[in-house]
């Protein structure tokens, strides 16, 4: 088990990161700023998935999770903010 | 949030955290030898010359979920263009042109051309490396939206003519209908991977339907996902309402 | 240390769902409860990988190695994760469209106010 | 013990613990820097880890996130640069900080693997990394004065 041990410990920093993420991104009340916590908890989602051997899935949650979600999100908010804003100054 | 929702959600949120917890226990061990269905699969798809197991999986031991769940995304993005769409009360504003860093727009327009080859390289390279059709499209989708962080939307529009994208996204899906139609016109089941040879293991041409099947699902993801941007955009940059007096 | 570890990912997918749930219920903000979702999805993509590791176990993807060279995890785990994450975006792009159409049609987008404007 | 993936578990581990931290807390300016730090520590560690687990596939991991975790962060430069408040930490010794680590990691690899179409592939990470991260500073250095409408 010598080499195993790398592997289990280097799978609970990704495990420990995924929770510590995904708290973050729960307790952010801001939606603006908790589509910058996705966009960090989905690439430490990506690399949980290369350490349990998947880059399959890893590749797919890097292209969804971190860059199109959030992209997504931050234009809801943008919209939102725009629309409550656009009475006093047109934009 | 007044007292009683809270204790109900915390008495609920208690009940379930100990019966999945439970659950857990039972479980079996993490990292165990046991996958009864993960070495068929692989044994199906090495049968297959198809160096992906997880593209074997999805587009030719699964290829009707894989069709189930392209039509999920096409209804998805049609529902967004539905609710999306610019209502009677609202007129497009043109967004005044965005000023941008110099430094920042050469990074842009010159890596464009550098994400879509590799969106093109992941899709092509589905059933060989990791990659395949769904992540390859996403990221040929947002590489095409550098030009609006590199220039400005207006810049964006000109580039990306939307009826094109809608058409290509329905095309695509019907292509992927077509190839499964095809094997069921040459007598085998409906996209069954039985009708083209599967070629030599680990080559661009093998594994039979299986890259027909990824470039499909990898063009439609592509113009799925720049319809839906293009959605979202509009009404975050463009689309204002009347102000009601 | 390797008892702990048997059991370690689900206990992290499941505290990962439960916080996911709690963020969802108690949320002021629709597209704060449109981010929650997506937490609550991502624990079933890490039970669901957990589910199909094998210890010392690689990728299933045979382009830089000899078949059956070494042990493979399994690989219909991870189709049905890669089908997951996929539904998943568009599901939270239909949701992030409905929210819009709310705050376009009510003005809010607190869950609580639009319980109000039923009465 | 294979030191590649304990390297890469280091790299993981304080990298992301700090980009974490900083995601979480602080002015939106230094969140967004914070993330474009996120890239710049975790690229080299999935490099570490397509070593270290002795499989080339898994470098397209790290090509895919060196191209678009600097797409995410002039995103979030874009659209969060109507906040009102101006002042713009930028956090030069930073970013040069984690752009050394990029490099010193990539040319550990280098020398690794040996010259071939692998390190043609890993020196194309490497720039693609360095640069994105260093114009993701530049932009969120000031890159969007005046974005109104855009």
């Amino acid at each position: 088990m010598g080499g195993g041990d790398v592997y289990d410990a280097v799978i609970v920093v990704a495990l420990l990161l995924v929770a510590a993420s995904a708290t973050a991104a729960v307790v952010q009340r801001d939606p603006a700023r908790q589509a910058l916590v996705l966009s960090f908890s989905g690439v430490v989602l990506a690399t949980l998935f290369t350490v349990l051997q998947a880059p399959d899935v890893g590749l797919s949650q890097l292209a969804v999770g971190s860059a199109l979600t959030p992209l997504l999100i931050m234009l809801s908010v943008r919209k939102i903010r725009r629309r409550g804003r656009s009475k006093e100054d047109t934009r | 949030m007044n007292r009683l929702r809270l204790w109900l959600l915390a008495l609920g949120g208690a009940g379930l955290a100990a019966l999945l917890v439970a659950a857990c226990l039972d479980l079996p061990g993490f990292g165990g030898r046991r996958h009864p269905y993960g070495d068929r699969a692989v044994h199906a798809s090495l049968a297959r010359h198809t160096a992906n197991t997880i593209a074997s999986v999805n587009f030719d031991q699964r290829a009707y979920d894989t069709l189930g769940e392209m039509s999920i995304l096409f209804a998805a993005v049609l529902g967004c263009a539905v609710l999306l769409r610019q209502a009677r009360d609202e007129h497009r504003a043109r967004p005044r042109p965005a000023e941008v860093a110099r430094p920042v727009r050469r990074y842009a327009l010159l890596a464009l051309p550098v994400a879509l080859v590799t969106g093109l390289y992941v899709i092509a390279h589905g059933q060989l490396s990791p990659g395949g059709g769904f992540q390859g499209g996403v990221v040929a989708a947002t590489a095409l939206h550098l030009l609006y962080l590199g220039a400005d939307y207006s810049a964006l529009e000109r580039v990306r003519p939307l009826g094109v994208h809608e058409i290509s996204d329905a095309v695509a899906v019907c292509a992927y209908v077509v190839l499964g139609l095809a094997s069921v016109l040459a007598g085998t089941a409906f996209l069954a991977n039985t009708l083209l040879p599967y070629g030599t293991f680990n080559t661009l041409s093998s594994g039979g339907s299986v890259p027909l099947l990824n470039a499909a699902v990898g063009m439609e993801v592509a113009s799925a996902v720049v319809v839906l941007l293009a959605h979202f955009i509009d009404q975050a940059v463009e689309i204002e309402e009347e102000h009601r007096s | 240390m390797s008892t702990v570890m048997h059991v370690l990912p689900y206990l992290v997918a499941v505290y990962v769902f439960l916080t996911g749930c709690y963020g969802l219920a108690t949320s002021r903000n629709l597209v704060h409860a449109v981010g929650c979702l997506a937490v609550c999805q991502s624990a079933t993509y890490v039970l669901l990988l957990a589910v199909g590791y094998r210890d010392g176990g690689t990728a299933p993807v045979f382009s830089d190695i000899r078949p059956g060279s070494r042990p493979v995890v399994d690989p219909v785990v991870q189709a049905l994760t890669l089908t997951d994450i996929v539904v998943g975006a568009t599901v939270t792009a239909l949701l992030l469209a409905l929210v819009l159409q709310i705050a376009k049609r009510h003005g809010t987008v607190d869950p609580d106010e639009l319980r109000e404007l039923r009465g | 013990m294979n030191g590649w993936i304990l390297a890469a578990g280091i790299v993981l581990g304080g990298g992301g613990a700090a980009a974490l931290w900083g995601v979480t807390t602080g002015p939106p300016a230094r969140r967004v820097i914070a993330q474009n730090l996120t890239t710049s520590a975790v690229c080299p560690a999935l490099l570490l880890f397509a070593q270290g687990y002795g499989r080339p596939a898994y470098v397209d991991l790290a090509l895919l996130l060196a191209l678009l975790g600097p797409v995410g962060t002039l995103v979030f430069a874009r659209l969060l640069s109507g906040e009102p408040e101006r002042e713009r930490t930028s956090a030069w010794g930073l970013t040069w900080a984690a752009a050394a680590l990029g490099a010193a990691v990539v040319v550990a690899l280098c020398v690794a693997g040996g010259p071939g179409r692998a390190m043609v592939k890993l020196l194309a990470i490497g720039v693609l990394l360095i640069g994105g991260n260093l114009i993701a500073s530049r932009a969120l250095a000031g890159g969007f004065q005046g974005v109104r409408g855009g």
